[in-house]
């Protein structure tokens, strides 16, 4: 049952960007062209696709770790993202910060590599926005791991009690690396810890897509309505290790096959749409090809630039002195 | 017509500092605990949320985690944030946003995204024992990034406070509480705090007395007592010279080592711990620079390396003063 | 109406006790044999005399700031306790603690100047009785300000996933220094929060020693039961500035006045002991007398013990090396 | 009977001296992230969590502020725990708890609280830019209170481990991220660990190679890098001694003294940041004990102060390695 067949195409076809994105990330490990940690966020793009329709220009969001998704879903540049992974001189850093911290003041997107360390940053956002009086909303993403940090609790008071449009999603994969959030959390659930601070809460299926959107519209709703900070919780399926490279004995191999097999947000939504008649198989194929070679045109572009020279190791430290 | 010379409390030099900023930039605003109603645990910002407002005046729940990364959001947002962490030492608790995030954020953006953010805070010893008597300045020093200022005049205290906030680098900025609710005539130089607006620049150390037996390297409150020693020191004939370092990052290496070119000898006062921070980096600078072979002696005088002791008698016997800096020289002869 | 007129009777003897201990140190400060901040629980003795009678030897308690009361209700020797606030060799620590930092082995009893920092510390107290079997409780008492820092969040979170027994009390002053909680916290109460780790939370009127007592009864009963955490909340007022020398110009005159004539729980008490007939005037007036003329000699004996010796500054450095 | 030469990962070295003294003694217990079932990001306590239970080897949620408490209580409490922070850059998140209460208690308490506690945290660049590469034992080695180790050898990472467990003092143990999936048989010297208990004391640098010409003194793995370096620099005429400091507090300052006094010459390698750090204290250290007249050169090469870049060129350009040490020390000719 579709609302909207022209809108859940449009879903489709983000996150088969997203996902070919992320594997054209997964290219450059072998090659050492990037070469620490990658996180990818395979198996998580009906989250990111979900909010990428709410999310306004204006809007700012910061991300984590696992951040490209996010990155696409806010409008940043897809070269010039895909080039700062691949560490190089055109990226939109420069190839300085890598894949764990692209900055693009253009779509008022950032990230951090530190766990919790996104949702005060967004808060800062969050309070200029107050006081402008606009309707524009911060938008912290977080993993679940990062909801027993103490920066969750200090932003989420602050947020609710001077009711600061902080809207904090939150990707349940129930991992954080091999880490059960179900071990180590007091509650089952994230999204009923908004009681604890008077704020809107809920929960929503992460891998359907349809769903994602419905519920990030209404958190919008509340948020650019004035109505103080949210708490939307996505449950969903991380596919990869939790870097590449990640061994991943934590999770049988049953369990990891059943998680590809049952919950890819992409296979759910074409089955959708095949369902609902909005898209023939043929279609479909066609759509895959088409975004998978854009991709691939994509990739070869970024891998034609060229590494920072190492003469421009100072630069970019102080301006100022 | 000369302006009547003003007497004014070193917080209030701060103040003044703020709101002249925050008069001239209205993208400047202030965070912290206790800074609004009652205008801070020193006195600094008083009356300046009557004056600007509780949006640019704001007092934060004890988050500091939070507020600091509110700063960083601010900042990167366009606006000139004032964060205050009360004392040093509390920065245990959210120092994740200042090394991680505020000093980083210039440089691993590729200069796409700039953080004119200060954070303010303050060290030195007050008799409050181990974890309310630190100075920290070389922890901030050592973690890249920010600038990392340090006064010691009320002169400096205001135009540096200015500096900072003008700056579009990331600024730490480390007030003394020995000195925050002294009268500014009790400061041996630059002891006359204008009224209007003026900077000071970062990484320009100062010469504040002229001597040639002996390089004595100090910042913050230490070098009032560096004067005071060395005013008393004069009439057994060692004429030291005196250099307040001002800021630390940048650290005017030149204008230490021309004088201990001259001097020959070098001696670092340091009320921040002894290993590992500014007393040796200033000396391997100054060896650098002029070869070691260049000096005939050097020193350190610093904090012991352990926690501060909350006996007065203990304390007295820990932390650089006047009498003990006096006592430092005196085994150089 | 009095449960247990005896009880009370010495709920009030501790009371005095406390009461005059504080001014004790308050005698410190103008001749700065107490020569940093000092700060008082004056107005807040019912809620360290109600918690104390549930206090074993084995419990541990972790503290802040403000910690005298809760060392005493520990069962800490005032004697060194006052020695170490008066910064004195024979004093608890060798005076090398001070005020704000109290240890006390024998009693399981210690504080920190850091707010929100005893929660953890008493988190790894509890972790141990759990280990060990044992049926000892780990508690931190904190300030209300210190419920909106990280650790409060950790800490609960934790000692709730893992069924600890840890029980935080939290003395709502309603400020944070000058900082009013209501003007800096989502909830109104503190004990709701609770609910964000499925753990035991109840308020209580901290100036009721009875109401106090009955309180802790439960919430131990809870914690001491294998339970897991509670978070009893304990509104009480301060008399005092934040510390002595706190100019206090955030609290109007009329405010402080009113605090100190209808929250003291000193007079509430004698009222209450009057009203149930378990105390005439003159026998209160003689516990009075008694507790202040024992405390003046605790005063006059620390007062002729000797400061710490410069010689000493580097002793209980490293024991290893 | 030889005992045959074992070829381990420097993580299993590590892991052996945990089980070892766990083994030996059961107030010893484990904390952090990733630490159990999986055994740890770097297989380092593999295996441990079956072997010892879930208590003892305990899976953390990501608050690094409470369980680095949890630490410091359980030690009061009079255990002997291991308390693991992923990366040290991580620690902005907990500094706190290292630095006015596990540090501290010690000492504040007049001596009456011993916190048997080691801070086990991983520092060094492989690759993954500004947040993830940090050393910091600097920052570590300037907040008194503390034994702060930095392994190099296979045979050190495991007896430096076993006596940080055993030790009464709290200990910061930083392994560095570049050798903990190598061989042991990958370094150039003592890489050979024993199956058995034992232990390496602290405050004892090492002599890993003799010289005449020069001092190199360095940590971490940079000790390996420069022994290459050196013996590729024999060649050229030039003769390294290279001393391993092994710990910076205590710093073994009389064996790197020794050492300059007959050669004249000192380079400090590090690969923590450059500024009011282990170099400059180093070189402090020599020249107090010495006298600036008993040097003849005296340079540092280390990490700048900058925040590490991601791209490789820029990280290859940064980072002390054998090629760059080589080049540093030719400057010096
Ligand atoms: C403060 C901090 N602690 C630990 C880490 C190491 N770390 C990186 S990602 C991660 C797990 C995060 O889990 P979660 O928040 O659920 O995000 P996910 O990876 O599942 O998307 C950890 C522990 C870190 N980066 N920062
Ligand atoms: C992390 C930290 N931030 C700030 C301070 C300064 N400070 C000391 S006590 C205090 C207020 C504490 O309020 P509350 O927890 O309510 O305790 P109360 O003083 O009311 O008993 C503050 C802000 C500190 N010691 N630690
Ligand atoms: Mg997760
Ligand atoms: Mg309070």
């Amino acid at each position: 049952m579709t609302a909207n067949k022209h809108a859940l195409i449009d879903h489709f076809r983000m996150m088969l960007d997203m996902r070919h994105f992320e594997e054209a990330c997964l290219e450059g490990v072998p090659t050492r062209e990037i070469h620490g940690e990658l996180h990818t966020g395979i198996g998580q793009e009906a989250v990111a696709a979900g909010l990428a329709p709410w999310l306004r220009r204006e809007d700012a969001l910061v991300s984590t770790h696992r951040n490209h998704l996010h990155a696409l879903a806010k409008g940043v540049d897809r070269e010039k993202l895909l080039a700062e992974i691949f560490e190089r001189e055109n990226g939109l850093c420069g190839g300085r910060g890598g894949h764990m911290h692209p900055f693009d003041p253009a779509t008022r997107f950032s990230a951090t590599g530190i766990v919790g360390s996104s949702i005060p940053v967004a808060l800062g956002f969050a309070y200029g926005f107050k006081m402008e009086g606009v309707s524009d909303v911060a938008v912290a993403v977080i993993g679940d791991g990062a909801t027993n940090t103490g920066a969750f609790h200090e932003c989420l008071n602050m947020a609710a009690a001077w009711n600061l449009p902080l809207l904090v999603i939150v990707e349940n994969n129930s991992y954080a690396i091999s880490v059960r959030f179900s071990d180590v959390s007091a509650t089952p659930t994230i999204a009923e810890r908004a009681a604890a601070y008077r704020a809107w809460g809920r929960c929503v299926d992460g891998t359907d897509v349809e769903e994602v959107w419905k519920a990030c519209g209404e958190a919008f709703d509340h948020v650019r309505g004035g109505g103080g900070p949210a708490l939307l919780e996505a449950s969903c399926f991380r596919f990869q290790g939790h870097y590449e490279g990640d061994h991943d004995t934590y999770r049988s191999r049953a369990e990891r096959k059943r998680i590809r097999a049952e919950h890819d947000p992409l296979t759910l939504t074409e089955q959708r749409l095949l369902d609902a008649g909005a898209a023939t198989q043929e279609e479909l194929k066609r759509m895959r090809e088409a975004s998978r070679s854009e991709t691939a045109a994509l990739l070869a572009t970024v891998r034609a630039a060229p590494m920072p020279d190492a003469s421009g190791l100072h630069r970019y430290s102080f301006v100022g002195v | 017509m000369t302006e009547p010379v003003r007497n004014v409390r070193f917080s209030q030099a701060i103040g003044e500092a703020i709101a002249g900023e925050m008069e001239a930039d209205d993208r400047v605003l202030l965070l912290g605990e206790d800074v609004g109603r009652s205008g801070g645990v020193f006195g600094v910002t008083r009356g300046l949320q009557e004056r600007f407002g509780e949006q640019r005046v704001r007092d934060t729940p004890i988050s500091e985690m939070a507020f600091t990364g509110m700063g960083v959001g601010l900042a990167m947002a366009g606006y000139r944030p004032i964060v205050e962490i009360m004392f040093v030492d509390f920065v245990g608790v959210c120092l994740e946003q200042v090394m991680n995030a505020m000093s980083k954020i210039p440089y691993m953006s590729g200069g796409n995204t700039r953080v004119p953010m200060v954070l303010r805070t303050a060290g030195g010893c007050i008799g409050s024992a181990a974890q309310h008597s630190q100075c920290l300045w070389g922890t901030f020093a050592h973690l890249p990034g920010m600038i990392v200022v340090c006064p010691s005049s009320p002169y400096d205290y205001k135009g540096l406070m200015a500096a900072a906030i003008q700056s579009d680098d990331p600024v730490i900025y480390i007030e003394n509480k020995r000195q925050l609710n002294k009268m500014s005539n009790t400061h041996p130089v630059d002891a006359v705090v204008p009224e209007g607006r003026y900077t000071v620049p970062f990484g320009k150390a100062k010469v504040v007395r002229q001597g040639s037996d002996l390089t004595l390297v100090t910042i913050s409150a230490s070098v009032g007592d560096a004067l005071r020693a060395a005013r008393l020191l004069e009439p057994e004939g060692v004429s030291i010279e005196v250099i307040d370092l001002r800021t630390l990052v940048p650290l005017d290496t030149e204008t230490v080592a021309a004088s201990v070119a001259k001097t020959g000898r070098l001696l670092v006062v340091d009320e921040d711990f002894h290993s590992f921070g500014m007393s040796g980096e200033v000396v391997a600078r100054v060896v650098e620079a002029l070869g070691p072979q260049a000096l005939r002696q050097v020193a350190r005088h610093a904090m012991p390396d352990i926690p501060l002791p909350a006996a007065r008698t203990l304390e007295e016997a820990a932390v650089p003063s006047e009498a003990s800096i006096i006592e430092a020289v005196r085994k150089m002869k």
